[in-house]
């Protein structure tokens, strides 16, 4: 968690310094998420994610030099510097991508779960979305796909109360993401989603579950955004009292807290704090002095036919 | 008249209007607290959260709804955000509000606004960053609006409010700052259909609209410096476009270069290539010539996605091409 | 439901003589659902159905002569020729329409309810939808929307147990539609789709609690479509038997049998299916006298600003 | 040769391909019992229901579902029915398919082709009627295919199934019944971006797609029967489209006459005029020159219906007044 943490404090600082230049969506306060969920995968597993996906990526394995390198639209990102935050992936460890479309990203883990299926393999699925994409059709259509043809996804709602500056219960019918869940014949559970070690039962229990082929299976994690929804988001929706009162429930500490009981010294969780921000000082440092992609990149991958450019033949 | 930004005169508009026709309305996401550019901001203190609603993220359902609650008889502005995020509502528009009129053979119409803010906005990468207004102009039905400057982004806004047909209006999202006099009168309107010609002159015929035009404004200026002469005309509206307007233009210049942020493939601006083509084929001193971005999603990284701009030394250098031909 | 029976039996033999063009799907047994919902909404009260509706149409208070001039493609029709029997409609009995996009009509029906609720009318609406159309997104947006801003629709699902060749039971995940109704908090109710009381008595009941003000209401009518799924599908995907056992069940019998039961003179009764007939062929014979509209009519009504003519200026 | 339908020639490619990569699977409403024009009759049979797999009435899952299966390692075919139902599923196709190869860095690849039928089809009115090509072809990342013959349609759709990109593959839903010879070779194919001189020619060209090019050639032998040669050309494929082939034909003929069968603002047509009044103005003996449909939606009754075809006789005077110019 601290290396999500220290990540996302630099991607700030990188905003601030301009050398990221797109949006970012910070997922401070919800580490716990991440890591809870993500370290339960296999490297072969799958994980999508959300427009706030750097923890998720980082916990799956991601390299945090080419993510910044990434942040910073520079050479060798994950993808090139042509995604940015918002589309930030690292196929090799898994991570089939962050999405700009909010609850996309729900049909394409089903597809990619098909494929497992059609191909007999024995990877599992992890889609994480927000609690603001529930309203959105992909949800039910994913889920009922899913569930149909018994795909090996787990559907994690990383719900922050929010989407964007709306409190999402004040746009949500019913009783929210399990019950429409659990209304499609899907497993659902409800978890705190600030306590690590929680998530991490839960998230354990539901992926052997989806091994042993039981269907998808839906988690519903409980957290809170102690950030704007974006890097320049001031969040003045919302009283500062409220915000204040959720740092003391920040899951981190409550980490820390846990471990402190248990016999841990402090030293070492300074030290992992301390490692963490080593980590990602040195990245954000090597990112900075990386060129920025040359410029006829912007004419590559495009597609296999057909040249791109408007003054080809 | 008072000076104000793009954004405050799309704010204008819309207040406005809703003091004018109470079958006036709002709804998208976030609206509430002013919108995601700021472009309600206001609103909802002075009408209401019924007036100026905020919305599930549901866009499918947004526009779905917008089109029922038009036929019902109110006049719902629907806010998309992103233009890219109306793809997630495109039956709902294209099969359903361009249509209704007319497959029940006349019995309702569809009065709905559409915001849809296009282009290229710092690093904002693939799926935020599209200007799909060709699409729009292709389909029967659908009336799509341009707007470039801050009194024309009042007054066309207004008029598509007053519209009785479903308009897709797109506002630019790198223009939200952009400043300029914009008038105050309540009864200012910019009917939708003319072209604004925002500079004269008799060697060419520079066709654009949105954030585009003020590069080729600044390409004419460079031009001029040269002396050349470039006629610029800022379409406003692409249906119904000008036809008038352009064709007189480059009858009198007897050359044509089109400048579109868009993607050149299939764009608009190969609708008013091929128009002008037809049309005054004898007239043409020069071959029509069209600049728009490549056939290649747009990048984050900023030299990237400056790859896919269209510059002004490249319309100045094209320009000169054609006049020195 | 006579009428209803009566006017697709012609509007079929017009597809066997080529009257009727384009495709249209007979809502043949599923009569109950148009007869049993349809008469407890006011002449002001809005509908909105589906491809399968011309019996909600005439239930609703359309003109069946207008309807087959509209099946025709004949001036006059309800939607001047130019909808067919996918697009039936009659604004002037509030019916606003089928569709011809399964479960667009959810979303639409959403937005006519917000609009009775802005302009604080005490109009109710009525959308009903296949068993097929609950696995689109729009059925989740729609009637989360509808619970949201507390609209009253009456939300009602035709399941017939088919989308066109495919039994909707084995592509729709969970409990079906009922369960994904009340997971959005929407009050649902099952009944015999069949039973013309039955239907009657629950849509009476609903539509009372819409005007209530208490939001949106869901029904289920179990329902079985004679036919095939359009007047040309022969229906080869399900077994005769199956077919026929279902005849048995045809709600237009068992109504007649409870009305003979309660000592409803058979003759009255044979007396309302030959006026519905007699009614209907008139109409057949009446619209295939009239003309096709004027050519120049393919150019009206499309929309106020800018010429549809390619050649126009 | 075998004689053998369009619609059966669809089913032959699909069966080699399935039978030749063990990826390649297909995916759609009522896939099991034929597909609804009977395009896939037979597949279950032969591959069972994971090959040939049925889906709920969810267009944007079958459509985004298929983008995650294509970038988990296998070959989707996307059944959307009816083009028109394809609106029900635009993110995932141009927000999602189209872009992710690009934006991810080039890590995935998005090898899905999307079927979707288009065109007018005995009175299918306005929802079931649309030939959108255009906007495909406008957006960078997708393929676009428009087949015309049986064989085309063989060997088209066997090189869409290879295609390592988002192929969207529309079929005519007038030609099903279509007969022609096709032939049987597995190793057949018709490369992409390759257009097909149907008829040579040196007074004019003409060029078109899917099924207006049989109106053409109609239109062809009433022109030659008055003295005209026209050189027909059917594009098959719109992105890429085969700008060599058609510029040469122009430059020998000296006129251009496009026709389509889609709306004719903003339509394909304007690329392909626009192209050659840029590259061929001085070689251009008349004004380039469109036909396509008006830009009103589609009606029901068949009178009103044909008045929005590009009919044979409106192509034949047309040309005439090219050619007389
Ligand atoms: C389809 C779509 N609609 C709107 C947006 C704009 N948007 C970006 S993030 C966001 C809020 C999402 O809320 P939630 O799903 O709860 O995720 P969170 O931001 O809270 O992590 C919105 C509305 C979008 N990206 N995509
Ligand atoms: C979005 C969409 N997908 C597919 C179709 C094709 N289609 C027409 S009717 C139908 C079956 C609908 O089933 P259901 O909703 O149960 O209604 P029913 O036909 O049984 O009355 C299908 C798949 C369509 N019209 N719209
Ligand atoms: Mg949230
Ligand atoms: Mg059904």
């Amino acid at each position: 968690m601290w290396r999500i943490r220290a990540f996302e404090e630099l991607a700030l600082r990188g905003l601030h310094e301009k050398l990221v230049l797109g949006a970012i969506h910070p997922s401070i306060g919800q580490e716990a998420v991440a890591a809870g969920v993500c370290p339960n995968l296999d490297r072969h597993d799958v994980l999508l994610s959300t427009h706030r996906g750097h923890g998720h990526t980082l916990a799956k394995g991601a390299d945090p030099l080419a993510m910044m390198r990434e942040l910073f639209g520079r050479a060798g990102g994950n993808c090139g510097g042509k995604g940015g935050s918002m589309h930030i992936a690292d196929f090799g460890v898994g991570m089939l991508g962050a999405n700009g479309v909010v609850a996309a990203n729900i049909v394409i883990a089903a597809g990619a779960a098909h494929a497992v299926k059609l191909k007999r393999e024995s990877k599992v699925v992890c889609c994480i979305f927000g609690d603001g994409a529930i309203n959105r059709g992909p949800f039910l259509e994913g889920l009922n796909w899913a569930k149909v043809f018994g795909l090996p996804v787990l559907f994690v709602c990383e719900d922050n109360g929010f989407a964007a500056t709306t409190r999402t219960r004040a746009m949500t019918a019913g009783e929210g993401p399990s019950a429409r869940a659990r209304s499609l014949g899907i497993a659902a559970e409800e978890v705190d989603g600030n306590d690590v070690l929680a998530v991490d039962a839960a998230a354990r229990q539901a992926i052997a579950a989806l091994r042993d082929g039981g269907g998808p299976r839906f988690l519903h994690l409980h957290t809170y955004r102690l950030t704007g929804h974006t890097g320049a988001d001031p969040a003045a929706y919302r009283p500062k009292e409220e915000v204040e009162a959720r740092w003391k429930d920040d899951p981190i500490s409550r980490a820390a807290a846990l471990l402190e009981a248990a016999g841990h010294p402090t030293a070492s969780l300074a030290e992992a704090r301390n490692a963490a921000y080593a980590e990602m000082i040195a990245a954000y440092e090597a990112a900075r002095e990386t060129p920025f992609p040359p410029v006829d990149q912007a004419f590559a991958d495009v597609q296999d036919v057909g040249d791109p450019r408007a003054e080809a033949f | 008249m008072p000076f104000m930004t793009y954004a405050e005169a799309s704010r204008a508009a819309i207040a406005e209007e809703m003091r004018r026709d109470p079958a006036v309305w709002a709804v998208g996401e976030d609206l509430g607290r002013g919108g995601v550019f700021g472009q309600y901001k206001g609103l909802v203190e002075e009408f209401g959260p019924e007036r100026v609603s905020d919305a599930p993220i549901s866009e499918a359902c947004i526009m779905g709804a917008a089109v029922g609650a038009a036929m019902m008889g109110t006049r719902p502005i629907v806010e998309m955000r992103f233009s890219d995020f109306a793809l997630c509502a495109v039956d709902e528009l294209v099969n359903q509000a361009a249509k209704a009129r007319y497959m029940f053979g006349g019995q309702t119409r569809v009065p709905l606004v559409v915001r849809e803010p296009i282009g290229m906005w710092r690093s904002s990468a693939a799926q935020h960053s599209q200007s799909l207004e060709a699409w729009y102009a292709h389909i029967p039905g659908l009336v799509v609006v341009c707007p470039s400057t801050p009194a024309d982004n009042k007054g066309l806004l207004k008029s598509a409010i007053r519209c009785d047909d479903p308009v897709v209006y797109m506002e630019h999202k790198n223009l939200w700052g952009l400043e300029g006099e914009v008038p105050e009168d309540d009864d200012f309107t910019v009917p939708i259909g003319e072209a604004r010609v925002v500079r004269e002159g008799g060697d060419l015929t520079i066709v654009s609209w949105s954030a585009q035009v003020h590069v080729c404004v600044k390409a004419a200026e460079a031009l001029a410096t040269r002396g050349i002469k470039a006629e610029v005309i800022d379409l406003r509206s692409l249906w119904p476009w000008d036809k008038a307007r352009v064709l007189a233009s480059v009858e009198k210049t007897g050359r044509l270069l089109i400048a579109q942020e868009s993607v050149s493939v299939a764009g608009f601006g190969a609708e008013v290539a091929a128009t002008v083509a037809e049309r005054l084929h004898k007239a043409l001193k020069a071959p029509v010539k069209r600049l728009g971005a490549p056939r290649a999603p747009i990048s984050y990284a900023p030299p990237l996605e400056d790859a896919a701009r269209v510059s002004k030394e490249m319309i100045v250098n094209t320009a000169e091409g054609l006049v020195r031909t």
